[in-house]
């Protein structure tokens, strides 16, 4: 439909006519905490999950870090489908999602990933419980770590699928990041679950671990601003709604400055300059929150920019492909 | 918030096998949809008219076994509008069925500056009264020597939104009262 | 059977037959009383509640004497496409392709998400927040009498359902055809076999052409994007955004591969570096 | 519709709507047909599919002109200049049907030399009484020879032959007369002359369609007489795709006008009997209403047989058939002149029935106004409306007003049985599908109540004043116990009577043929005689659309079931088709009968040969080749003569009463005789007036009618609330944005709107002259009730009348317009504003007037872009 019609005795080179201006496509409803929590705690609980078996079962410290991480997961694992409800309206509304598997569907993907992922949480529960014979210890060869590779696996696509799921939609904004919000999405989400781990192991004072982690979050951190950075770049006109105005501004104060630059230096200077216990901790626990929170706001800000993304029927005319 | 939906139904497919629930794009119907029928299948369907302009479109009205409204389409045989309708015909149903119509007579007393409900029984029989003294007061036999047999004083106005016959009987009716000013939208 | 529309704007006198014949089939409500001052067009958009949509294009041109003004009508309706974008996307399955090939969403699997919203490359389906059976303003109270049951209280749900045109598949199923396309006085809106229709359409672009009319199918061949053909297609006068219609729609699980497949190397590679710095010395 | 009837014979259209898929071009003027008769327009568009060409001529570049070939923009009120002037190029380019015009039409008739036409007189016709503001018709006669036959001259040469009449009279309309008059681009009008040239004659035919935007003219009559002298002229009446379509606006309002309740005619269009002519015995009636030739000469029949429907057994001979029992007219008795009469407490008790006067009528405020004067109120309706509750409206104070209101609830056409006459004058019946909701009655119960209760009240009165109630015949009980139990009359026994019976045995009369002047025959109109032949056939439920399209088994037409009007003119002279293409009723020389499509409407035997006798009466002085049946000589009328129109023989052109310009063919300004009421309550703008400088047009439009639509809320939201129309021109020059409150006003009042900012409403040059802007304001709505609403612009509206049926000037008049609402306006009103933004106000963003908008329509997400 790209050869243009003209109405013979106009000029030729009009603008792209648009309907009074009226957007092209509907607005997404999720304008809600509940949806962006939901999407920003399975991230993190994926990230856990991976986390997991990373840790290196030969070093104490860790083994300590995998039982924190196998009950937080499963405490964020029931609180998740809550959040969703509330969303939804009423808790049977959750169960339709149920009544399929579609491959096709991200959000049909992603529920069954969460109910897997739930399920072999809590086998890792019952494993570490096992082991800290708080349950008889046949228990183990019921539970095996096999659960804790499974749980790793759905974790790692947990981390990935909410960008999947966004980006796999007619939303401008959304589906011109098709490789760069999964990707931003992944790496915020194991920073931000890399950040809940060492304040956790912080408060719980197993604070060993939480410069291996702080590495990782380094790591994660830095390919998320660079994924974040590249979007940018290669968006163009259907970045707008992101990275200019006033969702612009958020992004870069809250997520960039705020939620990924300050963490990396304090995590750096953790790395770099030998601190005193206290006063690391206190380093710790200031640069996880902000690093939760950069994570937070990311989701936030992508999901409600989309809002504002269909108001140009312009950009919404010719999708990226 | 009560639980309103039997997830047998949502799953049901005739007792479907799990399998048509999964894959790329598992297509199940819930009980509801098999069963979907329209409204209108099986019902008394009446032949009417379109009551807005003069074009003459023949609708159908479906009407349920206990005598409700169920919907008004076009009728297809007619060589008028061989079963199309224009948007005032296509919502003839919200004409009939309207919670904002009157369906009760409303009163107005001298001075007052509101509605009341009166009997119907009760109006019609103060109509009747006011009608006969007002033709009492205002007929006139002769004016200036010449027969006229009429009464000013009476006045009517409308036709051409209801049928012939009515036009019929509300014009003998009025005449022999003597009313004159008898008129309808053909002015309008 | 492949049943669809072919709406043929040519023959259009935007009369909007078809947007009032559909509310009164489908039992839908008003979307309230709201001047716009654009043209004849105050519902402005195809909506949850607004399935038939007669958009009014004005092209007055004062410096030719107005020779060449067009005043062009076009009933825009759902596409019903070959891949739909809102039935890949809905998690319950509640979004599904019928015996006459047209997609229909059932408000009884519905959970109101909202996924299939975002996912139209058209901007048609949209949720219909709430259900008031109470006011005049929206004169349901009349209709819900008729309503069926399961449609209520999945409309009274918070969050409601998503909508859009069924294309009267309970009509289809009695061997009705659809309220709109059965109101069009001008034959505007024409419903039948797709194959047929599409032929037909053909025929018509040629015999306008030959009239001096430029007219172009849209959608009745694939409309690229992974959209495929539409089954409820239009013969247009001008370019597809003058009515509000994407030029080049996508459908969005093409971008999955690219998606999954970045983030699964992005996970891959922040495991790989998990492991060593955690297996480190 | 006396354009139609003094120049045909019959007040109503003479196509069967059908029919126009035949035309081979079809001009639509002074009619949105595509809005107003959305479903009727689908017969136009299968002619455009089949090759027509569709000519759109209106103020307004409306959805009709939007699919039309040609639209042509015209100033609102100059339409007799441009079709005279398609007369006049006709005559100029010998271009008429020559064989159809000797034949069919009264051109080759010789004019009285004592007829003085406009040319003669500076816009006047001879005989003009310039004191009582009205004609002496004594000149507008023919020429007779002393026989006392008139005289013609069949090869149309004689100076004072109608033919040359006209040639003269429209010499002066020109194309550059139209683009200095109308406003319409010389090329277009010569453009459009062809096309109707070139599409009529034996091959072709042309048809022509209009509605109100004809007739609610202070000269409407004369457009349409306009029309009708081209149509002859052009050969097109009587035959397929031919003919002239007057599209009537409700549901019925052919009917109420064929079985009239319109204070001037009985059923049948006999003429009520008036003070003013004398009439007050049966005698001088007949005398005075008789025609002696054609078919009117029957008029004497159809009298006694209404009377005899009327009052039965008491009608007798001796007592000339109750004839005294019909009240005598004293004067105008119309809507509006009697809405003036209520103001002045002339009259106390009033029942509206169906209508919202109170929004739709002319001088709205004073038609609510003198409500109050009233002592008593019946308003028989399915909704609250404006009218009803006059009593509370804005500016109104109850406890001063002491009118008994009465409001009774009124059954819907769903609710109840009856017969409607469309607009082609085919009655249809319709049942009853769903019982009325709640205390509804219909129409006809109440009738029914009021009437029997009458007679009761009346009983055993002595007074002669109340003999006609006693007498009158009413005897409908239903034959269905559910309904008689109910009360409601049996509308099939009305229509029975209507229809017509022998008085003796009871029997149904056949044919208004059989109808007798000697009271053995009973009639409530005689032109529906033939719908219940018999007790047990309703053809009004006749439900066959088998057979060709004339659809002979669908309902039945008056008269005589004929679909196509004087279809004897569909054959020449001879009674042959004109042409093959164009077959519809002709002679079959076997059968020695008239035969054809349709049902001939002629005598169906007089062969094509037969002599017309010049002393016969009644039928016997047509000849065989007289297709105009109703008329004293059986041909079209060009010429109109003796007065049967009060203001003028031939049409010529006058200025609306309000105007923008003056007169530019005679000094004569407006119509010398139109209807006058000036008053206080009802002051006229100046003729031309600086303070209302902007042309003022009103109209219906497709998503609304009135009360009907306003409540029923998916017809609301298409047309939410009241609006005008402007060009951008005058919008950028008052500074007004479409959607913005602008403010009307016109000497009688003001009246607030929507602004519709759109390069639809074309300023227009008068030549090299006036620029002229005309706006443009739906007449659907009312202010007080309803989802949809919006002041009624009949606030704006004078009472003004044209001077042969007392129809209201709503089409043309001057206002001036300014931003922003009234002074007081209705706080429930509705009132979203729209959203602010610079809007492209001139649809797309196309052409010189685009303008990108920041999108108004956007649903923000918390922050602007």
């Amino acid at each position: 439909m790209s050869d243009l019609l003209e109405p013979p005795g106009r000029e030729e080179s009009v603008p792209t006519p648009t309907y009074y201006d009226r957007p092209l496509l509907k607005m997404p409803h999720w304008d809600n905490w509940n949806v962006v929590t939901y999407l920003f705690l399975g991230g993190v609980m994926g990230g856990l999950g991976v986390i997991g078996v990373l840790a290196d079962p030969k070093r104490e410290s860790d083994r300590k870090l995998k039982r924190t991480l196998a009950v937080t997961s499963l405490v964020l694992a029931a609180a998740n489908p809550a959040v969703l409800v509330t969303h939804l309206g009423r808790p049977e509304r959750f169960l339709h999602m149920l009544r399929i598997a579609k491959f096709k569907s991200p959000m049909s993907m992603g529920v069954w990933g969460l109910v897997l992922y739930s399920g072999a949480a809590s086998m890792s529960v019952a494993r570490e419980l096992a082991l800290a014979d708080v349950l008889p210890r046949w228990v183990r060869f019921l539970a095996p770590t096999l659960f804790g590779k499974l749980q790793a696996l759905f974790g790692a696509f947990l981390m990935g699928y909410t960008g999947v799921l966004l980006s796999a939609t007619a939303n401008p904004l959304w589906s011109s990041g098709k490789r760069h919000i999964p990707v931003a999405f992944v790496c915020s989400s194991m920073s931000s679950a890399c950040a809940l781990s060492s304040l956790l192991s912080t408060l719980e004072g197993n604070s060993e671990v939480t410069h291996r982690l702080e590495r990782l979050e380094m790591l994660a951190s830095t390919a998320e601003l660079a994924a974040l950075i590249s979007f940018e770049r290669q968006a163009g006109v259907y970045g707008n709604a992101l990275f200019t105005g006033a969702k612009g501004d958020r992004l870069r104060t809250y997520t960039t400055r705020t939620g990924i630059l300050a963490p990396l230096a304090l995590n750096l200077l953790g790395a770099i300059v030998p601190l005193p216990k206290p006063v690391d901790a206190v380093r710790t626990v200031i640069a996880s929150v902000l690093t939760l929170l950069g994570g937070y706001i990311l989701r936030d800000t992508v999901v409600t920019a989309g809002r504002v993304s269909v108001n140009d029927p312009r950009v919404a005319s010719v999708q990226p492909k | 918030m009560k639980t309103t939906v039997d997830l047998t139904k949502l799953l049901a497919h005739d007792g479907a096998d799990l399998r048509e629930h999964v894959g790329m794009l598992p297509n199940v119907k819930s009980q509801r949809t098999q069963s979907l029928k329209a409204r209108i299948s099986g019902a008394k369907a009446v032949t009417s008219l379109c009551c807005y302009c003069a074009v003459g479109c023949s609708t159908l009205a479906y009407v349920s076994d206990d005598g409700k409204l169920l919907d008004v389409e076009g009728n297809p045989e007619s060589p008028i509008n061989a079963g199309h309708l224009c948007p005032k015909g296509s919502a003839l149903f919200g004409l009939t069925v309207n919670e904002a119509r009157w369906t009760t007579v409303k009163y107005r007393a001298p001075y007052s500056d509101r509605y009341e409900e009166r009997p119907l029984a009760w109006a019609l029989e103060r109509i009747a009264q006011l009608t006969k003294k007002t033709r009492e007061e205002t007929f006139v036999r002769e004016r200036n020597g010449k027969r006229v047999n009429n009464t000013l004083g009476i006045a009517s106005l409308g036709g051409a939104t209801f049928g012939i016959e009515e036009n019929y009987m509300l014009g003998k009716l009025m005449h022999s009262l003597g009313v004159v000013s008898i008129e309808n939208q053909a002015r309008i | 059977m492949a049943t669809g529309f072919f709406t043929d704007t040519t023959l259009c006198i935007g009369c909007k037959a078809c947007e009032v014949a559909c509310k009164q089939w489908n039992e839908l409500p008003s979307d309230g009383f709201k001047f716009t001052g654009d043209s004849y067009d105050n519902t402005s958009e195809l909506s949850g509640t607004t399935w038939r949509h007669v958009a009014f294009i004005e092209q007055m041109s004062v410096d030719d004497g107005g020779l060449h003004d067009r005043w062009l009508m076009s009933s825009d309706v759902c596409k019903h496409c070959t891949n739909a974008g809102c039935m890949e996307a809905c998690p319950t399955g509640a979004i599904i392709r019928n015996e006459f090939e047209s997609v229909f969403i059932q408000p009884d699997v519905c959970n109101g998400c909202g996924y299939c919203v975002t996912s139209c490359p058209f901007g048609v389906v949209d949720l219909i927040e709430k259900f008031d059976p109470g006011g005049v303003r929206y004169n349901l109270a009349s209709l819900v009498e008729a309503r069926r049951e399961e449609d209520k209280t999945a409309l009274q749900g918070h969050g409601g359902v998503a909508g859009k045109c069924t294309l009267c598949y309970d009509r289809q199923k009695i061997g009705f055809e659809p309220a709109c396309a059965k109101a069009c006085p001008t034959q505007s809106i024409q419903f039948g076999d797709v194959d047929v229709l599409r032929d037909r359409a053909r025929k018509r672009v040629e015999t306008l052409t030959a009239r001096g009319v430029s007219a172009e199918l849209y959608g009745a061949d694939d409309v690229g994007g992974g959209v495929g053909p539409l089954n409820a297609f239009f013969l247009l006068t001008d370019r597809p955004e003058t009515y509000n219609l994407p030029a080049q729609p996508v459908l969005p699980s093409t971008r999955q591969p690219a998606g999954y497949s970045s983030a699964a190397i992005a996970a891959l590679g922040l495991a790989i570096a998990g492991w060593m710095i955690f297996h480190n010395e | 519709m006396p354009g139609l009837g003094t120049s045909f014979g019959r007040g109503g259209a003479t196509v069967w709507l059908p029919d126009l898929a035949n035309a081979d071009c079809i001009l639509i003027e002074g009619s949105n047909f595509a809005e107003a008769h959305p479903v009727g327009f689908r017969f136009v568009m299968e002619a455009k599919e089949r090759g027509a060409t569709i000519i759109h001529v209106d103020p307004r570049f409306t959805r009709t002109s939007a699919v039309a070939d040609i639209y042509a923009p015209i100033r609102s009120g100059s339409d007799i200049v441009f079709l005279g002037a398609i007369i006049n190029y006709l005559l100029t380019n010998e271009n008429y049907f020559k064989e159809y015009v000797a034949a069919y039409t009264n051109a080759p008739f010789i004019v009285s030399a004592d007829f003085k036409d406009t040319e003669d007189l500076g816009g006047m016709f001879s005989g003009y009484d310039a004191d009582g503001l009205v004609y002496d018709f004594g000149t507008w006669t023919w020429e007779r020879d002393e026989k006392g036959h008139i005289k013609t001259d069949p090869t149309m040469q004689h100076e004072r032959c109608v033919l040359n009449l006209l040639r003269r009279h429209y010499g002066r309309y020109t194309a550059e007369m139209v683009e200095a008059v109308c406003g319409t681009p010389r090329e277009l009008f010569t453009q459009i002359a062809q096309t109707l040239a070139k599409n009529s004659g034996r091959d072709r035919t042309t048809a022509f369609a209009y509605a109100v935007g004809w007739t609610q003219h202070t000269n409407g009559v004369q457009f349409i007489r306009t029309a009708a002298i081209l149509q002859l002229l052009l050969g097109n009446i009587g035959r397929p795709g031919g003919g002239i379509m007057a599209l009537r606006g409700h549901a019925d309002i052919q009917g109420a006008t064929d079985i009239a309740t319109l204070y001037d005619s009985l059923p049948g269009y006999l003429a009520m009997p008036s003070v003013n002519r004398d009439e007050q015995t049966l005698a001088a009636y007949l005398k005075s209403q008789t025609k002696k030739t054609g078919w009117w000469a029957n008029t004497p029949k159809y009298v006694v047989s209404i009377l005899k429907a009327f009052y039965g057994d008491a009608a007798t001979k001796e007592n000339d058939y109750c004839f005294e029992y019909l009240p005598q007219l004293i004067g105008d008795h119309s809507q509006l002149v009697t809405t003036i009469a209520m103001k002045d407490g002339v009259v106390k008790g009033y029942f509206c029935i169906g209508q919202n006067p109170g929004a739709s009528g002319q001088n709205a405020e004073m038609t609510r106004a003198a409500l109050e004067s009233l002592e008593w109120f019946v308003n028989i309706d399915s909704y609250d409306n404006e009218t009803v509750s006059f009593w509370r409206r804005e500016g109104a104070d109850p406890s001063k007003i002491a009118t008994e209101v009465f409001f009774l609830p009124a059954a819907t056409v769903l609710e109840k049985e009856g017969t409607m006459t469309q607009t082609s004058r085919m009655l249809q019946a319709h049942d009853k599908a769903v019982e009325p909701a709640g205390e509804s009655k219909s129409d006809a119960w109440y009738f029914n109540w009021f009437a029997k209760r009458l007679k009761e009240l009346y009983a055993g009165s002595t007074d002669p004043k109340d003999r006609p109630i006693l007498d009158m015949t009413w005897s409908y009980e239903h034959d269905d116990p559910h309904e008689r139990e109910r009360g409601e009359p049996s509308t099939l026994k009305v229509l029975q009577e209507i229809n017509g019976y022998y008085t003796a045995t009871g029997e149904q009369v056949v044919s208004f043929a059989d109808l007798k002047d000697d009271g053995s025959t009973a009639s409530g109109g005689w032109i529906y005689t033939g719908v219940c032949p018999d007790k047990h056939t309703n053809h009004a439920r006749s439900r066959d659309a088998s057979g060709p399209y004339t659809a002979l088994n669908w309902g039945w037409a008056w008269p005589a079931n004929r679909r196509t009007l004087y279809n004897r003119a569909s054959a020449d002279p001879a009674g042959n088709p004109w042409s093959e293409r164009k077959k519809y009723v002709w002679w079959d020389a076997e059968a020695k009968k008239w035969t054809g499509v349709d049902v001939p409407d002629f005598p169906a035997t007089k062969a094509p040969d037969t002599p017309a006798n010049p002393d016969g009466l009644g039928m016997d002085f047509h000849s065989g080749a007289d297709p105009f049946i109703m008329m004293l000589d059986g041909v079209g009328q060009i010429f109109v003569p003796g007065g049967a129109l009060k203001d003028a023989p031939i049409p010529a052109h006058y200025e609306p009463q309000q105007s923008v310009v003056e007169n530019a063919l005679y000094k004569q300004q407006s119509s010398p005789v139109f209807g006058r009421y000036e008053r206080d309550d009802n002051p006229y703008n100046k003729p031309i007036d600086e303070n209302y400088p902007h042309v003022l047009t009103t109209y219906r439009i497709t998503e609304m009618s009135g009360i009907m639509t306003r409540y029923v809320p998916w017809l609301a939201e298409l047309q939410p609330s009241a609006f005008c129309e402007i060009d951008p021109e005058l919008a950028v020059s008052k500074g007004i944005k479409s959607g913005d409150w602008v403010t009307l006003s016109t000497a009688v009042g003001e009246m607030e709107a929507r602004a519709l900012v759109s390069g639809r409403m074309r300023p227009l040059r008068l030549g090299k002259g006036k620029r002229v802007h005309q706006i443009g304001v739906p007449y659907n709505y009312g202010s007080m009730v309803a989802l949809a609403r919006g002041d009624s612009v009949g606030q704006l509206i004078p009472i003004s009348l044209d001077p042969n049926v007392s129809i209201h000037e709503s089409k043309t008049l001057t206002c001036n317009i300014r931003p922003g609402r009234r002074a007081a306006y209705h706080e429930d009103a509705i009132d979203e504003p729209v959203p602010a933004r610079e809007r492209s106000s001139f649809g797309q963003p196309l052409g010189r007037w685009a303008s990108a908008g920041s999108g108004a329509g956007q649903r923000q997400e918390g922050e602007k872009k």
